[in-house]
């Protein structure tokens, strides 16, 4: 059968970068770069994982075949990241809906006048 | 050769001697201009900047569009690259994804037909 | 302004000290059960964010200047810990086996946790969590109070 | 003992060059109570000793070979315990402290240049702690050896360098310039960590040395590749992926410009250690040579023509920044082009990567220079538009003739560095295709063109009568901009020493694939 974690992250990276392509909205542009980054974490776990083993932890194990701990580390680096790229683009989402009025992307004054 | 040559491929270029040669074409220069008429006065209508014969405004001429030549005669260039710079980022997440299309799909292709 | 009831106020007050017990205990116990630094900090960074829409118009200016010094001795805490691995190399590991503080040697396999091992890395984690415990109690707070306490 | 203290420092170099950055950064913020000008001069303390050891750790490179650092082994020089890379390993070979040194001094000239430039602003500490984040940042990505690594260094540096474009927060243009500059890093940054998934899902290592040691050419690779290329090629601002280099570096403070410039120039030494070292034996790098070639000359050609009608004196020199990065795109494109057979390489392939990696040094330096007077020129009039300058010239004669040598340089007039990198390029590039080399030409004509104006808006002209009290820049300003004129003028002057000093060894080390992985393996 198919490896049906690795079709769930095509879709996820699909629809993060459809929203980030059609959507005019700040918030939206947001969320799907989150999509984006919590399906390459999905991507990342998925690559570890062995059948029918343990989370990597020694406390308690029931089992000592455990699956692959550096991905893991990896995701865990990549959500943290990931905090301080959203937490940082919804303070300016802020600011701008603050000085702009408006949330959509169309509407920004940073367009080429160069004529 | 000395201190300061950088050798190329099929020359060498040396700043020194160039500097050299540079000063005598300036004494040389410097001697023609002496040669010319001596009624030249600053301060005088002689200095008064050419506004194709009438009286230049006092504040400022702008100096924006000194090319409008080149600007006229680029017109198809520049409305077509103006299109492109539309200020909005979901349309460079577009190109970026163009670009990852095309570089992925000539890498296979190209993979394919020469190796 | 939206005051909140009374009973809002008493049950927060109730809820500090098990959210705070619970959030310093998966940071303390980061390097045997999941969670550490990061995800014990988040917690404790929610006690924060309801004490600020509980106790919002309590809060004479925004006490925002206490946090970003705790960040800053958090996160110098943590890199002055990897400066002290510096006698074989940066971020060694110089507290593990030692038998001094978090020092006890533990054999590889399955053990049921024990607190005392694991060398630089619970205090890492002690720093991870001050640090990223008051980042996002920042973030919060610079998010909620600028417009709660003066709307433009 | 003061040899064994000397030792140490000198053996924990890699490690102490991204550390103390780091470590100053977070100690920046509590120095607000030790008066107003404690921070800057704590900053511009740390970036000089940084400075010092980076010159002594390039020092040491040219003289015994690649330097490795096993980070938190028991032994530095520990690298693969069982034949297997495990920790996070640091290697320096000649190219990456030839880019660490460019970086640092721009960064340290551009701290100086702040310390007056922003004493007027109230949450300055901030502007330092971000300033030494983002030297912490580039000082990793050049120094790394571990692809996650490089990968988290690149965050740091687009999160430290978005907040310090949106610094100017009570003008909506750069809180949309850093919201844009942020949505582009972090897209590149994910596609960059999903390849690097790709590749440790096939291999197991994260190791850019053990990764080009265990190379088998799968599809996977490619794709691999693809989203590298592409994801560093938005990241240093060629053409089809540029749009966000106007925007951030003309809306950030004059300092962040000039360090912004060589921020995008890690990126590109990034994309140069990929296709070198970790994808340099596959076939299908010649594919790759080619798009970065089309991608210099796109990036020459637009940049310029976008340049020519700005009226921002910012934004036309963010193109310019953008054009002369395509210069190195063509110079280090066309060496990649021929890597494989030996004769046309050592003809003029090796010649057009010198030219290409000395335009990077020079390009920093007069890209810098011309930012920070662009700078000095806001500060006193406090206007970014051309049409409102005028007769600056006989107000500011010393910024003046700065703004000629730096102008001068950009366009590669005969006494200045920037001609003799051009020149490199120009004759090796001419051997490889003619009209490469041709269209680089006109485009050098067009970046005289476009400063022309600049400096006759600027400078000179009518005497303006709301400009009339405008003073000559604070001598602290002065400084770097000085400094940065006497290199430019020198390397102007002596380009074979500099080329045989600093840059063939750089070019040596990024051909010479096998000695930086045998370093590992």
């Amino acid at each position: 059968m198919i490896d049906i974690q690795f079709l769930t992250v095509v879709i996820l990276i699909s629809v993060g970068i459809s929203t980030l392509v059609f959507k005019k909205n700040i918030i939206k542009i947001v969320m799907g770069i989150e999509i984006i980054s919590s399906s390459i974490n999905l991507f990342l776990i998925s690559l570890g994982y062995r059948e029918g083993s343990v989370a990597p932890i020694f406390t308690n194990a029931p089992s000592v075949k455990m699956v692959l701990p550096t991905p893991q580390a990896l995701t865990l680096t990549n959500i943290v990241i990931d905090l301080a790229i959203t937490a940082l683009m919804l303070s300016l989402a802020v600011l701008i809906y603050n000085y702009y009025g408006t949330l959509s992307m169309k509407k920004w004054r940073l367009v080429e006048r160069c004529s | 050769m000395m201190m300061t040559t950088l050798s190329t491929i099929r020359g060498f270029w040396d700043p020194v001697l160039w500097m050299a040669a540079f000063i005598i074409v300036i004494v040389i220069t410097c001697y023609i201009r002496s040669l010319g008429k001596e009624e030249y006065k600053r301060g005088t209508e002689q200095t008064m900047v050419f506004f194709s014969g009438n009286i230049p405004p006092k504040e400022l001429i702008s100096s924006s569009n000194i090319y409008w030549g080149f600007f006229k005669a680029m017109e198809k260039y520049y409305t077509c690259i103006r299109r492109f710079h539309t200020g909005m980022v979901n349309d460079y997440v577009y190109y970026f994804i163009v670009i990852v299309i095309v570089i992925i799909a000539s890498l296979i292709i190209g993979g394919v037909l020469w190796m | 302004m939206n005051d909140v009831s009374l009973i809002v106020k008493v049950v927060a007050y109730i809820l500090i000290v098990p959210v705070f017990i619970f959030g310093s205990y998966v940071i303390l116990h980061g390097h045997l059960s999941p969670g550490g630094g990061f995800a014990g900090g988040a917690i404790l960074a929610t006690l924060v964010a309801m004490l600020v829409i509980t106790f919002r118009d309590d809060f004479k200016e925004n006490p925002h200047e206490i946090f970003s010094i705790l960040e800053c001795i958090g996160m110098i805490f943590f890199i002055l810990l990897a400066f002290f691995g510096l006698s074989s190399s940066f971020f060694h590991n110089f507290l593990v086996n030692l038998n001094g503080l978090f020092g006890k040697p533990v054999h590889f396999g399955v053990n049921p946790g024990y607190l005392n091992t694991a060398g630089v890395i619970p205090l890492m984690n002690m720093a991870v969590g001050i640090e990223v415990f008051s980042a996002l109690s920042l973030i919060v707070l610079m998010l909620s109070m600028r417009y709660g306490g003066e709307r433009k | 003992m003061e040899v064994g203290r000397e030792m140490f420092i000198i053996e924990h170099l890699p490690a102490l060059v991204i550390a103390i950055p780091l470590l100053a950064a977070f100690i920046a913020p509590l120095l607000k109570r030790f008066g107003k000008h404690a921070v800057s001069v704590w900053s511009i303390l740390n970036l000089s000793i940084v400075e010092c050891l980076v010159i002594v750790l390039g020092y040491r490179v040219i003289k015994d070979g690649i330097q490795s650092y096993a980070i938190g082994a028991s032994i530095p020089s520990l690298l693969s315990p069982n034949g297997l890379p495990v920790r996070i390993i640091l290697e320096v070979d000649a190219i990456s402290s030839f880019m660490g040194l460019t970086s640092i001094s721009i960064i340290l000239l551009a701290c100086i240049y702040s310390a007056c430039f922003m004493k007027k602003y109230k949450s300055v500490e901030r502007y330092y702690s971000l300033l030494l984040l983002m030297a912490a940042g580039i000082m990793g990505m050049a120094f790394t050896g571990d692809m996650f690594n490089m990968f988290v260094f690149l965050e740091v540096l687009s999160i430290s360098s978005a907040g310090l474009i949106a610094f100017y927060a009570y003008k909506g243009e750069a809180i949309e310039a850093a919201f844009k500059y942020l949505v582009i890093s972090s897209i590149s940054a994910l596609m960059v960590l999903f390849a690097i998934a790709l590749l440790y899902g096939q291999y197991g290592l994260l190791n850019i040395a053990a990764l080009g040691a265990a190379f088998r050419f799968t599809i996977l690779d490619k794709i691999a590749l693809a989203l590298l290329v592409s994801a560093f090629v938005m990241k240093c601002g060629a053409v089809p992926l540029h749009m966000w280099v106007a925007d951030a570096y003309g809306e950030a403070p004059a300092p962040i410009s000039a360090s912004l410039v060589v921020a995008s120039q890690i990126s590109l030494y990034a994309l140069f250690r990929i296709c070198f070292t970790l994808f340099g034996l596959l076939p299908a790098i010649q594919i790759i040579a080619w798009f970065i070639i089309l991608f210099g000359l796109a990036s020459m050609f637009v940049g310029v023509t976008m340049a020519m009608p700005q009226k921002d004196i910012k934004r036309l020199m963010a193109y310019h920044a953008i054009s002369q990065t395509g210069y190195m795109l063509l110079g280090v494109g066309v060496g990649l082009a021929v890597i494989n057979d030996i004769n046309a390489l050592n003809a003029f392939g090796i010649a057009a990567m010198e030219g290409g990696i000395f335009h990077i040094i020079n390009h920093a330096m007069y890209k810098g220079l011309l930012f920070l007077v662009a700078g000095a020129i806001i500060y006193r009039t406090g206007t970014k538009n051309l049409n409102e300058m005028g007769g600056l010239g006989n107000r500011m004669p010393i910024t003046a003739v700065l703004f000629l040598i730096g102008m001068l340089s950009i366009t590669g007039l005969p006494p200045f560095n920037g001609f003799a990198s051009k020149l490199i390029i120009y004759e090796s590039v001419f051997l490889f295709n003619p009209i490469l080399s041709v269209v680089a030409m006109i485009v050098s004509i067009l970046t005289l063109a476009s400063f022309v104006k600049v400096f006759y808006s600027a400078f000179t002209g009518q005497e303006q009568s709301k400009y009339k009290d405008v003073k000559e820049i604070p001598a602290i300003m002065l400084v770097p901009l000085l400094i940065l004129a006497f290199l430019i003028i020198l390397f102007g002057l002596f380009p074979g020493i500099i080329l045989k000093l600093l840059v063939k060894p750089a070019v040596q080390a990024l051909l010479d694939r096998a000695g930086y992985i045998g370093v590992v393996v």
